[in-house]
């Protein structure tokens, strides 16, 4: 059904005419205990030189088994290629079938010919070896370098790839480096031996949009710089349209459709390519819109999409409320620092209607969020919720008052105790607080699981048998047990696939359109903030650098930061790319303070009604 | 990284000094008299006397304190005046026995006698921490046995290390291959077959049947040429042996469980796919990383070489630091029960340390401040 | 998984496409978590031989003694150093009879009897002591993980625990504690008590240590946090949350500490320091033997054995429990 | 000729930890250094006094001791040096009865000094000891392994509280003995060398000796006998049976030697009774059943002693009867002994009207069961004894309870301990004992009434059974004031015979002594009233 390599890669097409690998009907199988699961089913697609072929599809559909396959490397994940073709275009030697190649001829290509970029940078160095020897290791092989030789490559490598002080990175050790960084020497790494084809395997999903917008600029300028093919593997299809030629689109270990990048996104032909479409939450699309309202989900007739109004009745009110974390040092290990994890943070929540808190990694977003249920004690500040003074409250008081407010947590993995029954974990609030009896409390369950859609068979179920998007419904409907006014949702969405995350944050939104909750909504994901909230804070360093309506501090972003950030996020619409030069960051500095550091006030400015800026020093 | 080693260094004096004291009182509240192994032969009036010079009548706390002062204070001192030849550990002291013109005669020529408010005083070393069966120090005693049991623990813990460790990675790296399963298979017995067990059984076997090595242990054996080092490896091979299992089966288990941790670890698919080769992938990247937690559970091990022998020791007669142990516990010996419980305590506080340490030397992602 | 018929359905346009990105629930009927470990679980086979055997061992030193009915310390002087009934396959003038099936001692106790009572001796203050260091280690590793305030403290015990020496310790027991308990649980009770309060108590350090290791690293989870924000209370966090996800680690230490628990009593009483000369136990036995190894090896070889499989089997079954309990190995 | 034959190798299951017998007074420790420092005079292996240092023995025939028999003149041998060169004389001989009797030197042997006055010098070669009171054995002082000689130039700053300073005093003293000290690692091994200036020029044979310590009875005697690893193993308490496999190794023999060392059971003369509280349990008599002769008797008649003698000792043990089993001449014959009669038994406890009354299977006396407990130390043999005895005590309707303590709490004094056997917290209990010398007046006088432990003497004392009888405690000062030899041993087997039949315990085995030496080792005579070392000088290798 697919059309061939007609008129493919608008830019660089002059040498585009072997393709540098050719993937035919590859089938790939694993043996396990419960038989042969099938990784990939069917592929075929190419790619072609100095062209970047984009892969996408959901958690799960063999975007990473392809590519291992075409690296080999997934007979050592139990993996087996059971079928099909892998046609590589050596650089002498002319094509080559990969899938029959003996190890040691790939032991080869791998490093030399084909480079690999893997998805989270932390894991994928060695931590007890320096950058630079992990750097050198591959020169040495396959470019018999001496040390000194690959040493000044490396160097060279780390300059390529815009690593500040790149002498300095290559006697340190992969945790000293941010993670910006690492996916760096990680990218450096693959590039090392100049090879024709580059993997990518979901590059910048583990990392900020700030760093994410850096690396993807990189990224794009070297291939331009090198000619090198590129294979992108992302499940964001807002860097899909960032970065791609030619995407390929995977459901299920099949290939669905495929096609140039302007062609998905205008035209995508395959249902699931529609409602992957549909699912991805665009900035801008709520411009000129005042209030928050669910998303339209392909396929769905029954939803309710009116815009979420909210009261006007105060549910929360912060003043000035700062959290510091003692960072223990010296000898007799008394407190010699401080992070000051937030710092002088005012808000004020109305009933009904979310608060975003937005930022980049480490700005307090979470700190704030716990402090709220004093979950980590605050230094100092006011917590109002509803007429109720948290900061004041004993811990027998605060019990109770948690009673009003309830937490949802990023990870769904993490968050439920593996151990115990879904009803049970659902259940435990109100165990806890001693509501209802028994079988009152089983009904109750029952009519949460029907809340967040959940078939009720599932009750009896344990965690690990559910997928992301069902674990994290199982939060929300416990953190609805206790029928809060506060739900603090941090990053609650944003591990989950595009498409499961459309739907949490349409039920979350429904929830509070029904049951007139407020949320504080944590996140760095702008396009989700944009949808889902009526007031909007940006953090940094500890601080609300900008807070307002959000449709105020969306259009006419004020704090340079607010902007920064703004134009960092790819934006899902492959007309509206990003230039490189646009993109400006500064590292962000230590929030850590010696002890005695006093941090000033926060002072706002107030732009137009409710929408404050701060005026005092943020340290941007 | 040394605030942190001078800190926990300093802060397990405390530590130790509680331990030391638990130790002292339970060994003050077992029964038990040092005269057991006076023959009955001798009547109770002359064991209260050797009781009484051997310092028994004293309060508990007075004795304490005197371990504590010897231990601390004056061994130090002797281990100084040893090594410089200087005399820290000598005082003046009016004579606690008359001494005859002789040797009165020849302290003055040595300058040892003087006079004090016309009280005669002698020059003489300080009360070094005394064994009570053999009234000679104590410390000079465990340093004697120490030789006997690095040699033979010593050499078992290296023999194990340099065998567990191949096994353990090769296991895992073919996990559930026939090595795999024969290496577990091997490791276990090893594991469950006690020393006191496979210690005669070799005796009877390898000694007395075969008459290949000896049954005793031969601790005056100088080795100064090929015979002799021939002796010392065949008095070694038994006792060594059955250490050896032992120590093999625990490490290369270990070593096999932390391979098999990183083997599935991101960074060496990072190393494959930049083209290295297997070796060096396993045996540079996986079993560096491995090797974190398996050296500290050798270092945590090391303390046990001095004390965790003593079944072996005694089964082969290897007379090192375990039998001293028991004998001295068998005799009632507190000082120097005391005083070997006690370097077993700081052994395995200071192995602690160290294996820690070892843990922020090793990994360069665990600093400690 | 990818191969239910629905899936076609999914791939042929339709407007039901939303449906393909619902994601997709367990397919199979729920399943217990025992019954997926007990699966992984027999699929170890020398942890199924562990089992096994211990329970063999288990229900021969149970039973037994009501099967076969002989006085484990009935002298028989007249019948002494018989041999076992097998030795008469190859030694047709060996001194054996069929009353006396694996042969009698120098005083010629039956050495069946003594086999059965010594392994029930044996295994008893195994289990005894196995179960008493368990709590005693997984209390100690809970509260030090937990509480932030006592891990120091709690640790320092634990330095001060392992640098006990356990012989003495067991003769200050044996002085301070045998009367009253003599008085209260008859000679053998006392001293069975005394081992196995000894036993554990200089045993528990590495549970607790890996105990603690992984409360530490579990109060990490936001599952915890998650808890705590529901208002569940420390003791119930504990023993809800943090308990069953130490378990595995406990299960393995308890096999572990199992089979060090019956090493140390024979090894206790092969130094002599045991339980009354007539209360025979696997290790006394052994001791006893070894001077008479060469003439009558089986004296030596039955405890010995016995008490080599039994710790290799429960070694074994500590293995595979690891194993089983791992959700990694369960290939989930 | 010295030196010819080479290196001898000894093992001694229980090593020395000092080679000082004053300030150790262990057998191990006495019998390693019997062979670097000597006594004037010591026991040859039947039990006769020999001089050694001494030109002669000195007895009131020969004038050496004086006829109120309170003194005694020993003449030295002329010639005698030390191994470093210097002259043996009289002063070194009174300088170790100074050491030994410092009050605050805690010296072991003191026992050997008790009633010495004085000790003069007249002449280098003369040593005259002067009693308090007429002592008819005057081989006390200077006699024996236990009471050598030290050198005085040696241990002139060791005397009193500086006794354990003097280590290297301690660990390597200078002796007249065919050997002198290498090296003393102390609890392991002793290397030495022959004495260059032994008073024997062609002793001697060996010119060098390993003598190791440490492990356990079986393995010395399978280094001896099995593998021949060592020529001459020491003391082994084995059962026969072990003996007799070790034997067969073929490359040693074992000898046994008997002494005055009798197995016995001790019967409790007072009541122990938990109930009592600490400071009057084993202190009120009587016991409240085990005082009736018809009891005790029945007990020993009830024990199979051949058989324990087979079971427990072999060649090394001997039935008897008398609580002093040797010398001869001292021992009370009794033939009974060695024939158990149960039903005798029962019917001397039937005819005393001790009987089971309520039908459990034990007797009562006064309504008062038969039930007793029964302690000892921990050790193999004892244990097999406790069992059998067990065993037979059961079968004339006694209730038996076992109970064995680690001998290192059951042999210590200590006075807070429960479990020694001093404080006798136990109706009957087993252990060996013996006596120095060949003389048994000081081991008879532990039946003394005045002897038993009490709180009052901190539970001191060696009348552990607390036996207590008017008719013994004369007699035995009758013992202490006759010098007439016959007459002596008259009384002694008197005194024997009174603690066996008016219950003071209940004689098992007489114990003597099995070592095993190599077939390869000649000379060996094995001496059980001293040292077993006694005769190295005279020890040679045995050539094919
Ligand atoms: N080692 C393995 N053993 C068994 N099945 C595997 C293994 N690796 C992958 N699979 C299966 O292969 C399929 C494809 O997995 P793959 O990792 O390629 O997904 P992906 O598209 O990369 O997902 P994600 O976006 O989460 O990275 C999945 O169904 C997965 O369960
Ligand atoms: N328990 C703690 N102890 C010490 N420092 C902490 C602690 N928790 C957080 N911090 C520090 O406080 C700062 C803010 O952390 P926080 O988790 O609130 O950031 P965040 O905005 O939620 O980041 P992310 O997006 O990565 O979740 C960070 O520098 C972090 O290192
Ligand atoms: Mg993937
Ligand atoms: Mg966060
Ligand atoms: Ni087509």
């Amino acid at each position: 059904m697919l059309d061939d390599t007609t008129d493919t890669a608008a830019t660089g097409a002059a040498e585009a005419q072997v393709p540098i690998a050719r993937i035919d009907k590859l089938r790939v199988e694993f043996q396990t205990k419960d038989g042969t699961v099938v990784g990939v089913e069917d592929i075929s697609f190419e790619i072609n030189p100095g062209e970047t072929v984009c892969v996408v599809g959901e958690s799960g559909s063999g975007k990473s088994v392809s590519s291992l396959s075409l690296m080999r490397l997934i007979e050592y994940g139990g993996g087996d290629i059971a079928g099909g073709k892998m046609l590589f275009d050596r650089r002498e030697g002319g094509v080559m079938d990969l899938a029959t190649a003996d190890q040691s001829v790939m032991r080869h290509i791998r490093g030399n010919e084909i480079g690999m970029i893997f998805q989270e940078p932390m894991t994928a160095l060695n931590p007890v070896f320096t950058v630079g020897r992990q750097l050198t290791e591959g020169l040495r092989v396959h470019r018999g370098m001496s040390k000194a030789q690959a040493e000044a490559r490396a160097l060279e490598l780390l300059r390529e790839v815009r690593i500040p002080e790149p002498e300095r990175r290559l006697k340190q050790y992969p945790h000293e480096l941010s993670g910006g960084m690492r996916q760096r020497v990680v990218i450096a790494m693959a590039l090392a031996c100049k090879p024709r084809l580059l993997i990518a395997d979901e590059p910048t999903t583990a990392l900020d949009v700030t760093i994410q917008a850096e690396i993807l600029a990189l990224m794009d300028r070297l291939k331009r710089e090198t000619g090198t093919a590129v294979m992108f593997i992302t499940h964001d299809m807002a860097v899909v349209a960032q970065m791609a030629d030619r995407v390929v689109v995977m459901f299920r270990g099949k290939k669905v459709e495929e096609g140039t990048v302007e062609e998905i996104f205008e035209n995508p032909k395959h249902a699931y390519t529609k409602a992957l479409l549909a699912a991805v939450p665009k900035l801008g699309e709520m411009t000129g819109k005042d209030l928050p309202e669910p998303m339209r989900l392909v396929g769905r007739t029954d939803q309710n999409l009116d815009p979420i109004k909210g009261s006007d009745e105060v549910l929360l009110r912060v003043e000035n409320l700062v959290t510091r974390f003692p960072v223990k040092g010296g000898f007799f290990r008394r407190t010699v620092a401080n992070v000051h994890a937030t710092e002088d943070v005012s808000f004020t929540l109305n009933k009904g209607r979310t608060l975003s808190l937005v930022g980049e990694s480490g700005c307090g977003k979470s700190t704030a969020g716990r402090s709220l249920l004093r979950l980590v004690e605050p230094l100092s500040g006011k917590i109002d919720l509803d007429g109720t003074d948290i900061m004041a409250l004993s811990q027998s008081g605060l019990r109770d008052a948690r009673r009003e407010m309830q937490m949802i947590f990023q990870d769904p993995f993490a968050s439920l105790n593996p151990q115990l029954q879904l009803a049970d974990q659902v259940a435990e609030p109100l165990v806890n607080y001693g509501i209802g009896s028994g079988s009152e409390i089983q009904d109750k369950v029952a009519n949460l699981f029907d809340r967040v859609e959940l078939p009720r068979s599932f009750m009896r179920r344990y965690p690990h048998e559910l997928s992301g998007g069902q674990r994290q419904r199982i939060a929300i409907a416990r953190a609805l047990a206790l029928n809060p006014k506060l739900i603090v949702a941090d990053e609650a969405v944003s591990a989950l696939d595009v498409s499961v995350q459309a739907q949490v944050v349409n039920l979350m939104m429904e929830l509070q359109a029904e049951l007139g909750l407020g949320y504080v909504f944590i996140s760095h994901d702008m396009a989700v903030v944009e949808r889902v909230s009526h007031t909007v804070g940006v953090m940094y360093l500890g601080r609300i650098v900008e807070l307002g309506p959000r449709r105020a501090v969306f259009e006419d972003p004020q704090h340079p930061y607010t902007k920064a950030l703004m134009k960092a996020v790819p934006i899902a619409d492959p007309r509206r790319r990003k230039a490189e030069k646009d993109l400006n960051f500064k590292p962000i500095p230590s929030p850590i303070h010696p002890v005695g550091y006093e941090a000033g006030p926060s002072v706002y400015e107030e732009v137009s009604p409710g929408h404050l800026v701060l005026t005092s020093d943020s340290g941007y | 990284m040394l605030t942190y080693a001078t800190r926990r260094l300093i802060l397990s004096i405390p530590t130790l000094i509680f331990i030391s004291f638990i130790i002292f009182m339970l060994l003050q509240l077992a029964p038990g008299d040092p005269m057991a192994q006076v023959p009955l032969t001798v009547p109770d009036e002359v064991k209260q006397k050797m009781r009484e010079a051997l310092g028994l009548g004293e309060p508990p706390l007075v004795q304490y304190w005197k371990w504590l002062v010897q231990v601390f204070w004056i061994e130090p001192k002797v281990f100084i005046d040893w090594l410089f030849g200087t005399q820290l550990a000598w005082h003046w002291e009016a004579p606690t026995f008359t001494p005859t013109d002789s040797l009165l005669a020849s302290m003055q020529e040595a300058g040892r006698v003087r006079e004090v408010n016309g009280e005669m005083q002698l020059w003489v070393p300080e009360q070094r921490n005394i064994s009570w069966q053999t009234r000679s120090p104590v410390m000079d005693i465990i340093i004697q046995r120490i030789p006997q049991t690095l040699k033979v623990v010593g050499v078992a813990y290296i023999v194990a290390i340099l065998i567990a460790l191949p096994v353990g990675i090769y296991s895992a790296y073919r996990q559930y291959s026939v090595f795999d399963q024969a290496g577990t298979f091997v490791t276990m017995i090893g594991f469950s077959i006690p020393p006191f067990f496979t210690g005669p059984l070799l005796i009877v076997i390898f000694s007395v049947q075969l008459g290949w090595f000896p049954s005793i242990y031969d601790t005056t054996l100088v080795v100064d040429d090929w015979a002799s080092f021939k002796l010392q490896l065949q008095q070694m091979i038994m006792p060594v042996m059955v250490l050896a299992l032992q120590i093999t089966a625990q490490l290369s288990r270990y070593m096999r469980a932390s391979m098999l941790d990183n083997l599935g670890q991101d960074y060496v698919r990072t190393a494959r796919a930049k083209g290295l080769s297997e070796a060096i992938v396993v045996n540079v990247h996986v079993v560096r990383n491995s090797m974190i937690p398996v050296i500290t559970v050798i270092a945590l091990g090391i303390p046990s070489i001095f004390g965790g022998a003593i079944i072996t020791e005694n089964v082969f007669k290897v007379n090192g630091i375990g039998q001293l142990l028991i004998t001295a516990l068998f005799a009632n010996d507190l000082p120097m029960v005391m005083t070997l419980t006690f370097i077993f305590a700081v052994l395995i506080v200071l192995f602690n340390l160290i294996a820690d340490i070892l843990y922020g030397v090793l990994d360069p992602r665990i600093r400690y401040d | 998984m990818t191969d239910s018929p629905q899936d076609d359905v999914i791939l042929a346009e339709g407007p039901a496409a939303i449906e393909a990105l619902k994601d997709t629930g367990p397919t199979k009927p729920p399943r217990s978590r025992g019954k997926d470990v007990w699966d992984q679980f027999r699929k170890h086979k020398g942890a199924m031989f562990g089992l096994g055997f211990l329970v063999f061992i288990t229900l021969a030193v149970l039973v037994g003694p009501y099967i076969y009915t002989v006085d484990p310390q009935k002298l028989d002087i007249r019948n002494k150093d018989m041999r076992p009934i097998y030795t008469a396959i190859w030694d047709s003038g060996a001194k054996v009879s069929w009353a006396k099936p694996l042969g009698s001692d120098q005083l010629g106790r039956d050495n069946l009897a003594q086999m059965l009572s010594g392994g029930r001796a044996s295994m008893a203050v195994g289990w005894a002591a196995m179960i008493l260091s368990l709590v005693i280690g997984t209390a100690i590793g809970v509260i030090a993980g937990y509480f932030k305030k006592l891990d120091g403290p709690l640790m320092r015990l634990t330095d001060l625990f392992l640098s006990l020496p356990i012989l003495p310790l067991l003769l200050v027991a044996v002085t301070l504690f045998r009367q009253p308990l003599r008085a209260n649980f008859g000679p053998e009770g006392g001293m069975f008590i005394l081992i196995v309060t000894v036993i554990a108590v200089t045993s528990w350090m590495p549970t607790a240590r890996i105990v603690r290791g992984d409360i530490l690293a579990i109060k990490e989870r936001e599952f915890v946090l998650a808890a705590r924000s529901i208002g569940t209370s420390p003791f119930k966090l504990i023993r809800r949350h943090l308990l069953p996800n130490v378990l595995s680690p406990i299960m393995v230490s308890a096999a572990l500490g199992l089979a060090t628990a019956i090493i140390t009593e024979s090894a206790l009483s092969f130094l002599g320091v045991g339980f009354p000369s007539d209360f025979p136990t696997w290790g006394k036995m052994l001791a006893d033997a070894v001077q008479r190894m060469e003439r009558f090896p089986e004296r030596v070889m039955l405890p010995g054995v016995a008490i080599s499989l039994t710790v290799l089997s429960v070694n074994y079954l500590g293995d595979g429990l690891r194993d089983a309990l791992d959700p990694r190995m369960r290939g989930r | 000729e010295r030196g010819a034959d080479g290196e001898v190798r000894i093992i001694y299951w229980q090593a020395p930890s000092i080679l000082n017998p004053f300030l150790s007074g262990g057998t191990k420790d006495v019998e390693a250094s019997s062979m670097i420092i000597e006594p004037l005079a010591r026991y040859d292996e039947t039990g006769t006094l020999v001089p050694w240092l001494a030109t002669e023995i000195p007895t009131v025939e020969n004038g050496g001791v004086s006829e109120d028999l309170t003194q005694i003149t020993w003449k030295i041998k002329p010639d005698i040096v030390w191994s470093d060169g210097t002259p043996f004389t009289s002063a070194d001989v009174k300088f170790t009865y100074e050491y030994c009797t410092h009050p605050e030197g805690g010296c072991a042997q003191l026992t050997k000094f008790e009633g010495v006055s004085s000790v003069e010098t007249p002449d280098d070669l003369t040593v005259v000891v002067t009693f308090g009171e007429a002592t008819p054995v005057p081989y006390g002082p200077f006699v024996g392994g236990e009471s050598p000689i030290l050198q005085k130039a040696q241990f002139e700053n060791c005397v009193g509280a500086a006794a354990s300073t003097c280590t290297e005093q301690n660990f390597n003293p200078i002796g007249t003995g065919a050997f002198v000290v290498d090296e003393f690692k102390p609890n392991d091994v002793i290397t030495l060398s022959a004495n260059p200036n032994y008073r024997d020029p062609a002793k001697p044979a060996f010119a060098t000796m390993t003598f190791k310590g440490g492990g356990d009875a079986a393995a010395a005697g399978t280094a001896v006998m099995e593998t021949g690893e060592f020529d001459y193993a020491w003391n082994l308490q084995l059962a026969p049976d072990v003996i007799a496999e070790m034997e067969e190794g073929g490359k040693g023999v074992a000898v046994a030697g008997f002494g005055p060392l009798l197995e016995r059971v001790m019967i409790n003369n007072t009541n122990p009774d938990p109930a009592l509280g600490p400071d009057e349990r084993s202190v009120i008599r009587p016991h409240p059943f085990l005082g009736d002769p018809a009891v005790y008797k029945a007990m020993s008649m009830a024990i199979d002693r051949p058989l324990l003698v087979e079971v427990g000792y072999g060649q090394a043990g001997k039935v008897t009867c008398s609580w002093v089993p040797a010398p001869e001449a001292f021992a009370y014959q009794n033939e009974d002994c060695g024939t158990q009669d149960i039903e005798g038994a029962k019917a001397l406890l039937d005819e005393a009207g001790i009987v089971d009354t309520d039908g459990d299977g034990v007797r009562e006396k006064d309504g008062v069961p038969l039930s007793i407990l029964y302690q000892t130390s921990t050790n193999a043999v004892r244990q097999d004894f406790q069992a059998l005895i067990k065993e037979w005590w059961e079968q004339i309707g006694m209730e038996v309870e076992l109970r064995n303590v680690d001998s290192s709490v059951f042999f210590g004094g200590d006075a807070g301990s429960p479990d020694t056997f001093q404080k006798f917290y136990a109706d009957v209990e087993m252990y060996a004992n013996t006596f120095n010398g060949t003389d048994p007046q000081a081991y008879l006088g532990n039946g003394l009434c005045d002897k038993a432990p009490r709180p009052e003497t901190q539970w001191q004392g060696e009348n552990i059974s607390r036996f207590c009888n008017e008719e013994y405690d004369t007699l035995w000062t009758e013992l202490t004031q006759t010098a007439d030899m016959a007459k002596r041993q008259e009384i002694g087997r008197q005194l024997s015979q009174m603690a066996y039949e008016k219950g003071s315990m209940i004689p098992l085995v007489h114990r003597g002594r099995l070592s095993a030496h190599s077939n390869s080792l000649g000379g060996v005579k094995l001496n059980v009233w001293d040292s077993e070392l006694w005769n190295v000088a005279d020890w040679y290798r045995i050539k094919e």
